[in-house]
Formats: structure tokens, C-alpha cells, sequence
């Protein structure tokens, strides 16, 4: 399983994320209790025996060069291959601080570095998209089926902002590609695409020449009677994180068994840095049910469906109920929290009490004091 | 490389006193407090000490301990000057020796000790839980002038005959040992954690060696020695938590003390973190119908019953309807629905099954004499079996006795 | 000694590096046959018990990125403190890709970051600094002077493109502070400052208020009377690089055993990544004297009074004299260079011939084939 | 977790007929070739072959090579699951033995080998020079169907006495072994490097070690007990350069075949790199009045004088008017002005006086016998010492017999 080489991209292009990502990129979101957003696809490549994996950079991404480091956690710090970052500035040279029009613009910007990838195969995938794919699978049938690009799509009843979706014949080839829908249809695509390297130059060369930048309308769209585009249908939990409303959902689903059994197989783990955190500790008269709880936790008041991230404090009298708590949030005596994303360091002060909805849950931005 | 310090951490013995606990790894590798294994302790004291130099003296099981500590990377001890060493008996040109005694192992790790030229060695035990910043033990040393510095702490007098005693003069530097006295004459008990002078330690063991009728012990041996010869002894009086876990008792305590920050065992304090190797899993699930109360959980697991002051390692699985009590769970152990567990040391990846009835509490028990029940690692119980408190079974479930 | 807290600028703002500088910033070039220049502030640092670094990056820092990684190298790779990477995105929100106007705006950029130093004290150095100093030392020469900020001179008969000049009196204080001298007097600084953590945010935030963004004019010339400024004089080596000029001159200087000597002490050992490379052989016909040789070269020619990276082939009948060869130069049969810089991967044909003069060094830019 | 295939590396001999030069340290962390050490070749080929778990058994003087392999990182053998594995001798409850044989070092790590539960386990000493992709044997022993491949080349008739010696069959599986046969029937020679298939294995080291009469030993009792059992054994023919450099002429010749390419020992390959820990220093300098010819050199060193047909490790000096000829120089040697060296290995941190004479070349030497000369590590000749053709040096300077 050599033959497979890793692209992933976290880069500011959708922003419904509101403070979310006011300090960092969407793909290093902190999700489910302990990871970020970008542990899953590191995971997925990586559990498929990828050796090389290049991260394509853009915006705030200070946070993303922290928590990837030398790639260790993923078994991707290594004297020949593993981790490459790239940051913007690898680009032509006057690039400055532009965003990215789309992937192909991206990958324009680092094609000294795709020369260097050794080998025959790219898979791309976006730093905000939460699944576990058998990715290996995928690749073989990628190559039985001889397709040009194998395009991965969910097939859940998930709708996705600004999603790209597919139709495809009985033999699995695309057949249209469509956005902009106001009532989505199809197969919803995971930005998650297989090719062979030679091809994927050839493309990004053939569109950079015609100053095409997009890569689902001057590729996918344009050329799918042109080229063979398979689509790989992916039945299980896929989380595509564009908006806070998608954020919270999405959470909320790992509530359910069936949901963490399946991104959570223990044959394909997900990794992430660990935390020097202690045990959590539940007090005499805590409670905590229908809750995902991460380490190092202090729970002395009540909490129910909702999600605790490494070193979260709830007090005594507090009652915590269908919220997501990042970090080290603190919540003070008898305050009472519903329907809340609060991001780290978030200190909520003795009775005080925050409610949003589940149509509208509220964001506390990073380090805030309520 | 010169080093001020370097620590050398005593690892080696099989731990026979936590019985089946310790049938298949060294007694510093046994898991703690959920998280924890008992060696990373003193590692993470070293490391929060400024001591970047550790060699860990092993010989039995080592594998699991090994593969543990690694390149050190997790207690920040993998700098490329010094780090943590596991060093186990090796074979020279004269042939091999096993570690006859403490003094011994670190006599046959000279050759370590000096690549370093330290100025002063910590000696520590792989067996004790404690936050002790060494650091101040040996200012304590230097500014002593002392040839050997041992921490010590006040025990209640009672308890006093169970322990090494040392009597102090008012600076307290030690004017005599006693190796558990029957009339204590102090009651500053000995935590088996020492500072050397290197010269004079180096010069100490050669003789301790050379002495075939020594048994080349530091308490029994090398400590008497020094004081018969009116070396210069200082003791450092230490205040916070410590406690032994050689016993399946004392483990379990201290893994009750956690739970309880009156205990004085406080592993949330940042100011002087207690690191650890960390399992992969995602965060544990607690389920609608769980009641978890006064008990500390890790990573990994799905708690569907009720847990009660238990402390509970990574990838613990609690069925519905099943009830957890007193108990110290360590990591991968599953009870199945309905099963009752109190007052029990669970080894790891044990299987409790559906309905079975583990352990039970002094009061229930009574007038029947009490105990733990320990199961060993990988022990796997058939649904509605019986384990009454106090016993202990092995990996194919027979009874073995304490 | 852990009251030292380490900042390293590595930013563009002096151009006359020619291509030497293209593809990498000062900071990251590559000196004495197998150092980048950061290396040697690095290990300044690290050899006076510095545990926590920071550095300031701006401009093409990709190289420096792939050159620092986590400081394993340097045992800055560490569970609290370390090395920590500060990319110019970190600094107030719109930044963008504006290059510093000087050291109190790039350090007003990491004003959050001043705050988690641990440390009471801060030495800034600049990252193209080439020099061995006795931090410690200086350190406790700070402590005791009573100064508020301690200023490195050097010593020596070299001047430096827009360089700063110090007057001192006999204690030690500095009288007087002048820049942008045609013939330079007093003593050169060398951009390596001591001053206590408190001191450095309160300027920063008192220059940043009033606009003020140079670190020479706003603080030290501007308050030197109100501050005791003390001049650290060191008598070594001690090359700043700011020119072609400078880099090849400074180069050849270590091929002086003295000067080798005091930068490389076993005291205060300059630490570098590792090459995979084997041995250096010199060929049964070669000739290698007067020079500095890295790992995995093969040398069949003559080599003179040259400076060899690692990895440097020179073919039968080829001639080097006093030339600099980054890594991976391959010179062929019949070559003769002299004078010449080649940057990485250069690659002379046969029989060519490539002459440049002392006073004007060639530059020959990376991957070039001549 | 599951892996197809792991490596054991048989570490633990003393290398005796290295005489001083493993005085102090076990043979595969012997230096060789100027920036390697001798394991540094099985341990790339592992790395460079796919092989990311690997099991070292060493008994003898670990200390060295414990802190040179370290976690692996510079052979990129420090993955989060395998990565490389010091394993010395250990204690169980039962007590613990020291290693009796090859096989038996195998045998008491059944449980290191087990954990990773592999289809095949390579087995390889630490004592060749080679590069090998042992992806390509394991393909073998897969396609053959066998229980054991052994890599085999083929070698000159007349020196085939000295070798293991396989018979083959036309499909290249074996079908007879002899041990130094005066009459060999091949000249198919084995390397000392095997594939097994673990379960069979598995059973045939059981087996082996309930044979008291056994030594337990591969090549004297397992493979000749799989040969008679009629297991499938295959050979794998390999045909670039291999050197057992367990005698230090054998250590001094594979040095030679470095500095020339038609030997096959090619170390610039980019693509098959051979990885090594590696000392920091700065580059080489080589003075006005050097000559440097035929020879190779590593980082730190200052060179001064005269050095042909020679390998220089890492921060060696040599004198101005010194003389190095044919030979093998370790880490931080001195050589001071004047000396002249001549077919000599000198071990680490060795001090050459001023004009000293040490060693000499054969042709100068006749009619009296030849040999090298070899010093120890740290030895130090005063000036003007004369060290005679095959004499061996003690680190305190005195001679001893090879």
C-alpha cells in the first residue's frame, strides 16, 4: 500500500464558523472530546499504510503548524517521506497573503512539491472533514475499477453548505456534477478524491495554463464525460463542518453508540496529541449521563448530552445540558448552560445562565469570562 | 557529558507482594490512579527536578516496563545528553551477574554512572507514589555537606517499628538508624529515597562489594557503614504525600487517596504535572441509565452502570445494570451487565461476566475474615460465577493465595 | 540558569544576499560546511541552559520551518517551554504579509506570546548572527552590571553593512548610540541584547503606542540616557551576514585554525541537523588542503582554500580554489571554479570555467546546472 | 498488534576475536567505515526493507549499544507500534538465565515476538556488512511455501571448507547442510541470515530448549533438525557484497573495500542509505601541508599530515609530518607529529606520540611474520614509542596475544 500519497487542505474558503475559527482554521477545530478536525483524515490516510502526506496551508494557521509539529503522533515524522507542510509563502514568489480561488490554485501554488512525490497516486482530502474512510478499500477499488479521478461521496440524509453532489450510473461512473442547490440531490461529495499523480499534475498544469482555479468546475464539472470519474460511496458517519449549525449537529451525533462504534473502530484508530492530563474525576454528587467525556475533567455538578473536552471544571450546582465545552472551560456554581459551544478557556462565572437553542447554538469566543 | 545529578531509580525487584498483579511485569510497570503506572512518579518528579539523567535498574520482566518508558519522550526525558536508560544485568568479559541487592545494581552500573562524572547521585525506588521535587533534597545535601542526605518523614509513633527510624541532633543530621525498631527512639521514618556524594558513594559500594558477607543492600548494608564510620548524614524532611505500594493493600489505598484531594494526593496540580504514556482512545462515554459518582475515570471507556468511589483505567467497560464499588479497575477490563464488583484490584483486560459477584465490602463480610479481591490480568470470569472478598485468582482463574 | 528566556528574529529586511537569499531568509543560510546561520544563535542559547526559545519569523520561511522542526536538535523539543515557532499570521488580525519595519513591530506582533514567558529575563539575538558567545556569562555580567538592557559589541576590524556603533564610557555604559555611519567608529553591535521580560513588554508597549517600531532609534538611541545601557564587549568571531560580500569573507575566515577554534569550542559545541551522508573520500589523484570538508563529498580534483557542504563532488581534473560549495555541487572533469558561491544542488559541466575575484564573489543559484 | 514480519537481531556475542577492540563494548557497536558502527547495517536494512519492529538480544556490555541505538529515531525505527527493542536477558518467577545460545535467545523472547504475532521472523547477526532487502527474502520464503529460506552466495571452491555449506535442488531448495565440509558438495555458502515461518519456529525453539544435549544454537541444532524433519527449506541467492567482519582482519579488509567501489560496497547509494547516529561536529579541515589520498574521513577532524589508504572516523587528528598508511583509525584518535602508522586499527580515543613508529607494511616486515597492529581504546604511546608489525596493545599500553 506504498503506492498512495496524502494531500490534505486546511485552508480559509467557507466561514460560517463565526469565533470558531476567528484563531485558527476550520481543519484544526477541536472535535469530539479530544481531537482536531484534521486528525481524522491524517488518520484515515495514515491507517491505510500512507507513508507521505503533504498539508497545503492558508490563513490562520498557527494553530495547525502546532498541533501537526513534526507529525510524530501519526507515525509521520520520518527520514524519508512523512510529513510536509506547506505553507503559502512555498508558492510563486509574490504570492503574498491572497487566499486560494480554489484546489487547483493550491496545488498550482505547491507543484515544485508535487514533483517530489514518489508516488504513483494521490489521494486529496479536506482538513475539515470528519469520517473514518477505509481508505485502503477505497484505493483498490480505485485501481480495479480504472477509473481517472474515484470521487468519495456520503450517502447519509446530511445536506452540507456549499456542497458539490453527484449522480452516477449503475457502473458507478458519474454521470453529472452539480452545486449551488437549493434542494440537494445525489450523492454528497466528501472532497475526497483518488488520482494518479501524473494525472493530477497534468490537470493542475492543463488549468493554471488557462487560469482555471477550480477544481469541481474546471475539472470535475467540465471534464466528466472526458474523463472516467468513479464514485466510491461511503455509507457511514461523515461530517463535513462549514457552519456552526453543522459543527454542533455533527457533535451531537457521537452521542449515539452506533456513530462512535463506526469513527471509532478500533481498526482504524484515530490518533491525536495526547494531553498531561490527570484521571476526570466525578464528585460524590455529580452527575454525567448521555455524555462524551475527555480526560482530566472535574465534574461536581450535573451534565447531560453533551461533550467534555480535556480539563473542563463544573462545579457544584451547575447544570450543563447539550453543550460542547472546549478545554479547560470552567463553569462556576450553579450556573446553568444549554445549548452552548463554549471554545477554550472559557470561564462561565456562579449563576450565571447562557441558553441557546438547537437551531442557534450559542459560541463563547476563546478565553472569554461570562 | 558532565551532569551535577544523576537519579538512579530501582526498578528491579519482582514485586512478589502484589501477587498476581505482578506475574507478568515489573512492579514500577503496574497501572495507577487510571492513568498512571507506578514508575511515573518518580520519572515525572526527575523531570520536574531538573533531573534530565535517569537510569532505571531492571531485571525482571523488563519487556513491559521497557517498552513504557521508551525513548522517555513523555517525561521530556529524552534530551540528547542524558535521558532515561533502562539498564539491566549485562555479561563483561568475566561473565554475567544477576543484582544480588540494591547496592549491587547500582555497584554493576558504575561504569553509567561515571560517563556522567556527577558531583551527586539520587537513589529512588520504583515503588512509591509522591510529588518531591529532588531538586530541594539536594541543596539540602550541599548546603549540609553531607556525604548522604535521606528523606525522611514524621509517621505517627505507633506506626514508627514498621519502618527504618532515624534519630537527628537539632540540625538534623542522623546520629543513628535503626532498621524497624521495637522502641522507636524518633519517629522520622526513612522514605528510601537518598543523596550521595558519587565519590564517596563509589567508594562505599567497592567496599560493600569486596565484602562477601554483605548483602549488598543500601538500608541493610551501605547506610550502617557510612554511619559506623561518622560519615556526615543529613536527613530532609519531606511533608506531603508518599505512600509504599509493595502490597496489594497499600495500592489499593492509594488509589482511593486519589480520589480524595484531603488525602494530600492532588494529580490536577499544573504547577508539577505527573506525566504518563498515553493511551489512543476516544473520550469515555458515560450512558443514559450510568450513575458515576466519587470516582475517577480515563479515555476509552463506556460506562453504562453504576461506579462508585472506584477509580477506573483506560478502556474500562461497565454493562448496564452492573454495580462497581471500592474498587480499582485497570485498563481493557469489561463487566458485563448486572455483575457486582466491590473491594476488588481488577487486572488488566479482565472479563466479568453477566451477573457475576466480585468482592464485598468489611461490613457485609463480617464475622467471615475480609479482604481484597484481585483477579489477574486477562482473568476471564463465565457469567454469574461467585468470587468471595478476599480471594485472589490467577489468569486461568484458579485460586492462588495470597 | 534558567532565568533566561531566548527571541530569535529571522525575518527579511536586509537584501544583499543576492540569490543567496531567494529561496530562504538570512537566518536559514547555509554557513561553515554544514551550520544554517540560526544554529549558531540556537546554541548559544542552549549552551547557557536556555530551555524556552522563541522565534520570530517573516518572509520565506519555509526553509526555517523544515530547518527548526520541533528543536529536537537543539533539545528544545520539550513537554513545557521549548522551542516555539512564531509566524507572522500570529501578530493582530490583518496583517497580511507587510514585512516588519522593525524589531518592536515584530515583537509587538508576539505580544500575547511575550506574555507566556516563564522566564524574568529575555536575550534577543538576531538569527544571522555567526558567533559563539558565553550567554552565561553575559548573563551574569547583566545581573551584576545593575544595567537595564545589556548591549554585545564585537571587537574586531570588521564593519557590517548598516551596522550599529557604541561609545561606552570606562564602567561600561553606553554614551552614545549612531547608525548609518560612512566611516564606523566605536564598537559594532552584534543585535544581541539582555533586559529583564518586564522591561521588553514595557517598551514594546510604550513604542507601539506612540507608532514607533525601530528598536535602535526609538529605544536604544532614544533612551540612553534615561536607561542604563551596558556594553558587553566580546573580542571573537563574530560575523554578521548582510552581504555577499560579508558571507564570503566570513566563510574564508575559518579556515584560520584560531578563529576555527573559538567558534567551534568543545566548550559551547555548535549543534546542526545530521546529513545522511557517508565519509568524504578523496580520490587516489585528489588534492584537498587549506579547506573545510563536510560528510558524503567525493573529491577526484583539486580542492584549495574552499569551503565544502556536504554531499560536493569534484571530478578528475577538476580545480577549486577559494570557493564556497553548498550541498549537492557536483563540479565535472575539467572544471575550474574560483571565487565562486554555488548554492545547493549546482551542478558545473566539464570543462567549464567559472572565475570570480575577492572583492566580488559569484553567486550561482540553486539547482543551476552551468 | 499485528505485524507480518519481525526482525531479530542476534547482538550478544563478545566478539572475542576482536580481542581489545570489544574490551569495552559489544562487537556490533564496533565503529566502521570512518561514521558508522557495525549494527548500523542490519538496522538500515531493516528500515530500508519495510521491517519497522526489531528485537535486538544482547547480553554482553549493553551500554554502549543501548545508548547509541537509543529510540531508534536515526534509523527511523521509532514508529508508535514496533520500533527497535534492546532485549537483554531477564528474571522471571522462576529466575532468570543468561542467553545459552542463538536459539535460546530467540526462545526466552517467545513473548517480545508473540505480541506482534508476525507470519515470518527474520533472523540476522550483528556482525555482516551488507546491504539487503529482506522484502525481497521474505517474498521468497512466501512464494516457496517454505518453513525456513536461508540467504545463501556462492564462494570460491577453496574457500568453501570455511563456510556452512548448502546443497540445493534444481528449484533452489535445500536439501542437504554441511557444517565446514573438507569435501564440500556446493559452493552455495550460508549468510547467517534466516526466514521462518513463526509458528513453526515457534515450535522447533520448544522444542530445542527440552533437549538438555542441545546448544541451542540455529545452525548447529535447529536447522539441522527442521533438515531432518523434512520441512521445506528454501535458499535465497544474494550477490552483492557481505562481509562477516568478526575477526579483526576481516574488520580491516571490509574498511579497505570502502574506499574502492569495485569492491561492491557502495555507502553513497541514495537509495539504499545506510543510517547512522551521528556525532556532532564541525566539518573536517585539511591543512596547507596535508596529503590526503585513496582515503575517508568523517566530521571533526583536523588533518595535518600524510593519510593514504585509510578510513578516518570522526574528530581524529593527525600531525603535521605524521604518516598514516592502510589504516583503520576510531573516533577522537591523535596521531600526534611525526608518527607514522602503517596497517594498524586504532581504537577510540587512542593517543599516537610524537614520531612514533606503529605497524608496518608486510613487504617491509619479510622474512619476519606479518600482522596488523592493533591498540585498544585509550591507549597512549608515549613519543617516539615503537610499535612492531602484529603486536596488540591494552589501553594501558601493554601487549597482549591475539
Amino acid at each position: 500500500m506504498n503506492g498512495l500519497h496524502g494531500i490534505i487542505f486546511s485552508y480559509e474558503k467557507r466561514n460560517n464558523l463565526r469565533e470558531l475559527t476567528e484563531i485558527r482554521s476550520a481543519a484544526s477545530i477541536p472535535f469530539g472530546g479530544r481531537y482536531r478536525a484534521v486528525d481524522f483524515a491524517l488518520s484515515n490516510l495514515v491507517n491505510a499504510g500512507v507513508t507521505d502526506v503533504g498539508v497545503v496551508l492558508h490563513g490562520r494557521y498557527q494553530s495547525m503548524l502546532d498541533h501537526l509539529g513534526t507529525g510524530k503522533v501519526w507515525d509521520l515524522s520520518r527520514k524519508r517521506g512523512g510529513l510536509r507542510v506547506l505553507p503559502p509563502f512555498n508558492y510563486q514568489k509574490d504570492w503574498g497573503a491572497m487566499p486560494f480561488r480554489g484546489k487547483i490554485e493550491a496545488l498550482s501554488g505547491v507543484r515544485s512539491y508535487l514533483n517530489t512525490i514518489r508516488q504513483d497516486y494521490v489521494a486529496l482530502m479536506d482538513g475539515d472533514l470528519v469520517v473514518n474512510l477505509p481508505m485502503a478499500e477505497i484505493f483498490e477499488e480505485h485501481l480495479k475499477s480504472g477509473a481517472d479521478i474515484t470521487v468519495v461521496c456520503g450517502d447519509d440524509s446530511f445536506a452540507t453548505e456549499d456542497g458539490t453532489y453527484y449522480e452516477k450510473d449503475e457502473s458507478g461512473r458519474i454521470t453529472e456534477v452539480l452545486y449551488n442547490l437549493h434542494s440537494p440531490r445525489g450523492y454528497r461529495g466528501l472532497e475526497v478524491y483518488i488520482l494518479s499523480t501524473e494525472l493530477l499534475k497534468e490537470l493542475v498544469d492543463d488549468c493554471t495554463a488557462k487560469d482555471q482555479y477550480s477544481w469541481r468546475r474546471d475539472v470535475l464539472r467540465a471534464q466528466r464525460e472526458k474523463r472516467n470519474l468513479h464514485c466510491y460511496v461511503w455509507g457511514g458517519f461523515a461530517a463535513q463542518i462549514r457552519s456552526v449549525q453543522e459543527y454542533y449537529d455533527r457533535s451531537m451525533q457521537l452521542l449515539d453508540p452506533e456513530i462512535r462504534a463506526e469513527l471509532f473502530t478500533p481498526e482504524r484508530p484515530i490518533r491525536a496529541k495526547g494531553a498531561d492530563k490527570s484521571s476526570t474525576y466525578v464528585g460524590a454528587e455529580g452527575r454525567c449521563v448521555n455524555s462524551l467525556v475527555a480526560e482530566g475533567c472535574r465534574i461536581e455538578g450535573t451534565v447531560e448530552n453533551s461533550i467534555l473536552f480535556p480539563g473542563v471544571v463544573v462545579e457544584e450546582g451547575a447544570v450543563i445540558r447539550n453543550c460542547v465545552l472546549f478545554k479547560e472551560t470552567t463553569v462556576r456554581r450553579n450556573a446553568r448552560l444549554s445549548y452552548i459551544i463554549a471554545d477554550k478557556n472559557v470561564e462561565i462565572l456562579a449563576d450565571r445562565t447562557l441558553m441557546g437553542h438547537s437551531t442557534y447554538p450559542i459560541v463563547l469566543a476563546k478565553s472569554s469570562k461570562v | 557529558m558532565k551532569k551535577e545529578c544523576v537519579a538512579m531509580l530501582l526498578a528491579g525487584g519482582q514485586g512478589s507482594r502484589l501477587y498476581v498483579l505482578t506475574g507478568e511485569m515489573a512492579k514500577p510497570a503496574v497501572p495507577f490512579g487510571g492513568k498512571y503506572r507506578i514508575i511515573d512518579f518518580p520519572l515525572s518528579n526527575c523531570s520536574n527536578s531538573g533531573i534530565d539523567t535517569v537510569g532505571v535498574l531492571t531485571q525482571y520482566r523488563p519487556l513491559e516496563l521497557n517498552s513504557y518508558i521508551g525513548s522517555g519522550q513523555p517525561w521530556d526525558l529524552d534530551g540528547s545528553t542524558g535521558g532515561v536508560h533502562i539498564l539491566p544485568p549485562y555479561m563483561d568479559s568475566k561473565g554475567g551477574t544477576w543484582y544480588k541487592g540494591t547496592a549491587n545494581a547500582i555497584y554493576q552500573n558504575i561504569g553509567f554512572v561515571d560517563y556522567y562524572e556527577p558531583d551527586y547521585v539520587v537513589i529512588l525506588s520504583g515503588d512509591h507514589i509522591y510529588k518531591m521535587d529532588y531538586s530541594k533534597m539536594v541543596a539540602r545535601h550541599k548546603e549540609s555537606g553531607a556525604a548522604c542526605t535521606i528523606s525522611v518523614m514524621e509517621v505517627p509513633w505507633e506506626e514508627a517499628p514498621r519502618f527504618g527510624i532515624m534519630s537527628v541532633n537539632e540540625d538534623d543530621m542522623i546520629t543513628e538508624f535503626a532498621e524497624k525498631p521495637k522502641a522507636p527512639k524518633s519517629n522520622l521514618a526513612s522514605m528510601g529515597i537518598y543523596v550521595f556524594s558519587w565519590k564517596t558513594l563509589r567508594q562505599y559500594l567497592t567496599e560493600d562489594e569486596a565484602d562477601p558477607t554483605s548483602e549488598n543492600d543500601f538500608g541493610k548494608n551501605v547506610i550502617p557503614a557510612m554511619l559506623e564510620n561518622g560519615e556526615k548524614m543529613a536527613a530532609y524532611r519531606f511533608a506531603g504525600y508518599w505512600k509504599d505500594v509493595g502490597t496489594l493493600e497499600s495500592l489499593w489505598d492509594a488509589n482511593m487517596d486519589m480520589l480524595s484531594p484531603e488525602s494530600g494526593l492532588d494529580l490536577h496540580d499544573e504547577s508539577w504535572p505527573v506525566y504518563a504514556r498515553s493511551v489512543n482512545a476516544p473520550p469515555t462515554f458515560l450512558g443514559t441509565g450510568s450513575r458515576v459518582a466519587h470516582s475517577a475515570f480515563n479515555r476509552g471507556s463506556i460506562l453504562d452502570g453504576d461506579v462508585q468511589n472506584s477509580v477506573l483505567a483506560s478502556n474500562v467497560r461497565v454493562g448496564k445494570g452492573a454495580r462497581i464499588s471500592y474498587s480499582v479497575l485497570l485498563p481493557g477490563t469489561v463487566v458485563e451487565e448486572n455483575a457486582v464488583v466491590e473491594y476488588a484490584i481488577l487486572g488488566e483486560d479482565c472479563r466479568i461476566g453477566v451477573g457475576c459477584r466480585v468482592g464485598g465490602a468489611p461490613e457485609d463480610t463480617a464475622p467471615s475474615p475480609w479482604g481484597l479481591t484481585v483477579l489477574a490480568p486477562h482473568c476471564r470470569l463465565p457469567d454469574g460465577k461467585q468470587v468471595r472478598p478476599g480471594i485472589m485468582l490467577d489468569r486461568n482463574g484458579e485460586e492462588v493465595s495470597k
